[in-house]
């Protein structure tokens, strides 16, 4: 972890509402893992004080480049997309502990909205394992529908499901994803960006006994472990805690997320 | 250059130390954390507290809002754990404790006066987000003076009091604490404030409300270090909206005899080492010789 | 859409006023005056008055310190020349009267009481520039409710007390003026603050200390309005840091049944219609009939 | 006076601490006289939210061109150097009591600092009307010097002093300046920029029954008469009276100036 500034490479609208960045971080030392994010300093320190938190969306090892994926949310990611080539950006990270592999064995992945940044960097390093990757992703609209193609590349198995179609209720995708857990034996299951899809991850975890993970969001200040802005409350070993989402997450084990 | 101040029997090599709360030993991948006057960990709570429903910040302009409400693990804990991670730090420790009662801070400064790692102690008297609504000791120059009071005769270590901003004449509780026995005071805690977003028509703190830091409140401090300055000797730490040197000084101006940075170092990590240099800096460039020589030297217009 | 909003007896078409202190009929060529809710002059005193030493504003992030300290010609002078001013425009005008004992308070609003181009009375019981280190009526509850009954006996025009945010509990204050027959409220007047220049180590401000106002202090006055709401039935006047109507409408969820602008009239001189016309974009989006609707209607997080 | 935008043209330094911009006002329709000035919101409505009040330098009626001449002060002014050809300005104005001419006869200009700027625009509109101008700039280095060569070419008589040189002091601007008074019969006097040079001018229009206008400075926020940020005293038939500066001045007949 440390604090350094990237050069803006590249910085487009995917669609609408979504955009993408890609830095040159070749002056980082430790690469960041599928699920870290990084803490940014994205507007002038009047409008926007705080840093956000962006997952890494993409991390390529040999370019030495890292990727985001963002909705333009408010004030701070609207001022993201003003940037240019050549602009420099500051970030601290890698932070927060990303995502655990099965040792072996296929993996269902289940995202909605913004979650398929955090995931999609996470079945990029699935494939690079030669591991069997499924994604579902859901959205408002299939116009909403995000890096379809880029999983499709890569080798994952996509299935999308939309509000508009009528596919993307939680009943739909409980069959859905049924059906690819015992057709595919499903080794492990994650989750991201809908608390919906969350529980349905939980209880699926739960009856089919497999390894399942879920990425939190929270506000944060730090972003490092010292303000306890991001608390969040987990059970394990039926103990309820109160853990820091920047440093004890952001992924927690999808068995110990209370979700209300 | 003599950047060293002293805060009671307490000498810090220099005036820059972190604001309770928002800074930690994780923070030592980012931040020189020797080159600190002091190192000043999150308040500390008797017992175990779990802290304040999320969300427990909001970005507003020019700073943020926050009701984190003292995150705490208990006094064992701290004693038995936060203190020794200190240990091979260089800058003296200023443990900030944090009760909901009179007697609760007397017990914390017991359990305390035995701890060799702690230089001074910070009593969190004004913390917004503990009580109902906002309230806080230190509001009331009575409960000021009556708590300093029982933490003296436990303790010799240096007591801070830290105030806070919310109250008709801060001049009153600053006499009340020293009149109580404090040895330094920390001006100030956090504004109460609250934000409502318009669109989902939500409050942006889970709490409702919670305390505003950062460079919007800098003028309001700059006001309550010089009336402070004017009611009472004591040392006074200044803390609220420094972002830099700059700021930091006119605090001095004021009548600070040192600061505590808490915002800035979300917004940069080594804020405060840079804060330390860009008054080095300007300490040079205006030819004076020590930092002391600022405390209160302002000019009328 | 229901613009309209009711201050005690005085029903206005809209709920946007100036803020005291920042609005003339200098504004005219820039800002249709005829679409303000209300007209509110420039706090006036019995007698003339010359101001106090310059440099009477400086700015600061987010928002300006003032030091005037109603510099005022007299009210003989203000009913002979500044009330005549107005006539021809349509909003209501409310004059804020600023005495340095109440029974010079209880003089102006006898006088004002007579005219018939005088709506309402706002009390300037918290001016920070007129008496001693920023000393206010408004700082003392038993101050504020004998001021408020004595200006009562007087008149029967709406009465606005508009209070201070210098205060501990500032709820004390408007029940204070509530119980001594305020009919409204205006939260708040500017918060005491200071600044100095580190280059030159002169105070930014003639006078040493004045008043912030602008987006700085929103936060605060969103919080001093939420707990005025929940401590009273009057209508309360929002003022302290709108820029927007975004911001007006933040406000109104707040607790505010009207706002005042000031600040944001320096920034932009038409900033009062833009404002209006924003909440009427507000409304029509979240499809609200009556602006009523957004008093006080905020939900937890 | 009205509240309008107006494009840039040209911004550049004209040395290390002044610079010069021209703007587009052709939307505009009253034209601005010498002493008036503009209130231009010259930062984000944050970090700046009070406009600053700048002289016109120079007002080109048939071009329809407006010229600042500005000093980098502080953070405002610095702000203004940003801006590039294109961006847009808003400013209020035109404001204030600008200067007045005597009947007849050759002015005499005394200029100090900044306050060139001012004095440049009179100088301009006197010959104009073809009067006889002289203007005396004082400064710091002869390198501070302003504007001599634009004056030069409209045909007014520079007289530079300089601290460096030795011939600014108070008593040598008093020589050269009486020198001129007597020789050239002048009618009037104008200063600007420095209170030791405004009340030499003060004096010598006592002595010599000169007509005097002095152009004063204020820190200010309304900049139209409304906020009296702005006051200042004059004395008028022996009265002290409190005036406005953005509407009663900024230049006021030089008799009537308190200076302390
Ligand atoms: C670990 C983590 C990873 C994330 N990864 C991504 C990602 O890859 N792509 C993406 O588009 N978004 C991601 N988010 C959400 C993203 O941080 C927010 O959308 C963003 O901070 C909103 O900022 P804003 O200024 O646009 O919105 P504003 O609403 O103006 O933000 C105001 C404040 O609220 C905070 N905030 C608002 N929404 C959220 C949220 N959902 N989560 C956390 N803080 C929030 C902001 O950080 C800021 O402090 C992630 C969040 C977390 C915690
Ligand atoms: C009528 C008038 C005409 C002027 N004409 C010119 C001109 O043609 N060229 C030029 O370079 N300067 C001129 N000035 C001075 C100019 O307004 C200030 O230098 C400028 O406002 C400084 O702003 P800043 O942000 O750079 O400095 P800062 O010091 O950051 O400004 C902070 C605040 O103080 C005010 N302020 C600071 N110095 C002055 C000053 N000397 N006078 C008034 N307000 C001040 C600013 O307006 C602002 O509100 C004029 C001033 C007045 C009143
Ligand atoms: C997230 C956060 C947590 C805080 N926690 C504490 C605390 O535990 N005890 C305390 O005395 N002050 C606490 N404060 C107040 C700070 O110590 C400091 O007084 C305040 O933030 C003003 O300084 P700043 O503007 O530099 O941030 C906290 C502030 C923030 C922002
Ligand atoms: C220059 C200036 C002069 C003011 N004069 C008065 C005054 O005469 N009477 C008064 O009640 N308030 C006065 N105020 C306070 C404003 O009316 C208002 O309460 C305050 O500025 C907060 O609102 P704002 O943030 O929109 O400016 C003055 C404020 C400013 C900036
Ligand atoms: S954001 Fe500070 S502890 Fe997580
Ligand atoms: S600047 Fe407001 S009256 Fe002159």
């Amino acid at each position: 972890m440390k604090t350094f500034d990237a050069r803006l490479i590249a910085n487009y609208p995917v669609n609408e509402r979504y955009w993408q960045m890609t830095l040159d971080v070749s002056a980082r030392d430790t690469p960041a893992r599928p699920g870290q994010f990084f803490h940014i300093r994205c507007g002038d320190a009047w409008k926007n004080p705080l840093r956000r938190p962006l997952s890494v969306y993409n991390y390529d090892d040999e370019l030495r480049q890292l990727e985001f994926l963002y909705l333009i949310k408010g004030s701070g990611t609207e001022q993201m997309t003003r940037m240019k080539k050549g602009d420099s950006l500051n970030l601290i990270g890698p932070l927060g502990h990303g995502f655990t592999l099965p040792d072996q064995g296929p993996l269902l992945l289940a995202a909605r909205g913004v979650g398929v940044a955090t995931l999609h960097a996470l079945a990029r390093q699935a494939r690079a394992e030669k591991r069997g990757v499924h994604v579902i992703i859901s959205a408002r609209t299939p116009g909403d529908l995000l890096t379809v193609e880029a999983l499709n590349q890569i080798g994952a198995v996509v299935h999308t499901v939309t509000d508009q179609e009528g596919t993307s209720s939680t009943a739909s995708v409980r069959i859905l994803s049924e059906q690819l857990i015992r057709k595919e034996k499903m080794a492990a299951i994650y989750t991201c960006g809908s608390r919906r899809l969350s529980k349905l991850v939980q209880e699926l975890a739960v009856i089919y006994h497999l390894k399942g993970e879920l990425a939190t969001e929270a506000h944060m200040a730090c972003g490092i472990g010292d303000c306890y802005a991001c608390a969040c409350t987990v059970c394990n070993d039926n103990q309820l805690k109160t853990v820091r989402v920047c440093t004890d997450g952001p992924v927690f084990p999808i068995r110990q997320v209370v979700l209300s | 250059m003599d950047l060293s101040v002293k805060i009671g029997s307490l000498t810090l090599k220099n005036p820059v130390m972190p604001a309770s709360g928002t800074f930690g030993y994780e923070l030592a991948p980012l931040l020189d954390i020797n080159r600190l006057g002091a190192i000043v960990p999150k308040s500390i709570t008797l017992s175990a507290r779990g802290g304040n429903q999320t969300p427990r910040i909001c970005e507003v302009d020019g700073g943020m809002i926050n009701s984190i409400g003292i995150q705490s693990k208990g006094i064992d804990q701290y004693i038995a754990y936060i203190l020794p991670a200190y240990r091979h730090y260089e800058p003296p420790l200023i443990a900030s404790i944090s009760g909901e009662t009179i007697d609760e801070f007397a017990q914390l400064a017991t359990l305390l006066d035995r701890q060799a790692g702690v230089a001074a102690l910070e009593l969190n008297i004004s913390c917004p987000n503990l009580r109902d609504n906002g309230q806080a000791f230190g509001m009331s120059a009575s409960a000021t003076n009556q708590l300093l009071s029982s933490v003296r005769q436990v303790t010799d270590k240096p007591l801070i009091a830290k105030l806070t901003p919310n109250v008709t004449r801060i001049q009153d509780i600053a006499d009340a604490a020293e009149c109580g026995g404090a040895d330094a005071l920390t001006v100030a805690n956090t504004f109460l404030a609250m934000a409502i977003d318009t669109e989902s028509r939500k409050t942006r703190i889970g709490n409702i409300m919670g305390g505003l830091s950062g460079a919007a409140v800098k003028p309001l401090i700059v006001r309550l270090i010089y009336q402070v300055h004017q009611a009472t000797n004591l040392p006074i730490i200044g803390s609220g909206g420094i972002m830099n040197g700059q700021d930091a000084v006119e605090m001095f101006l004021a009548g600070a005899t040192a600061v505590q940075i808490g915002t800035a170092t979300f917004v940069q990590p080594n804020a405060m080492t840079t804060i330390i240099d860009e008054i080095i800096t300007y300490l040079e460039r205006h030819r004076i010789g020590a930092v002391t020589d600022l405390i209160g030297r302002f000019e009328l217009a």
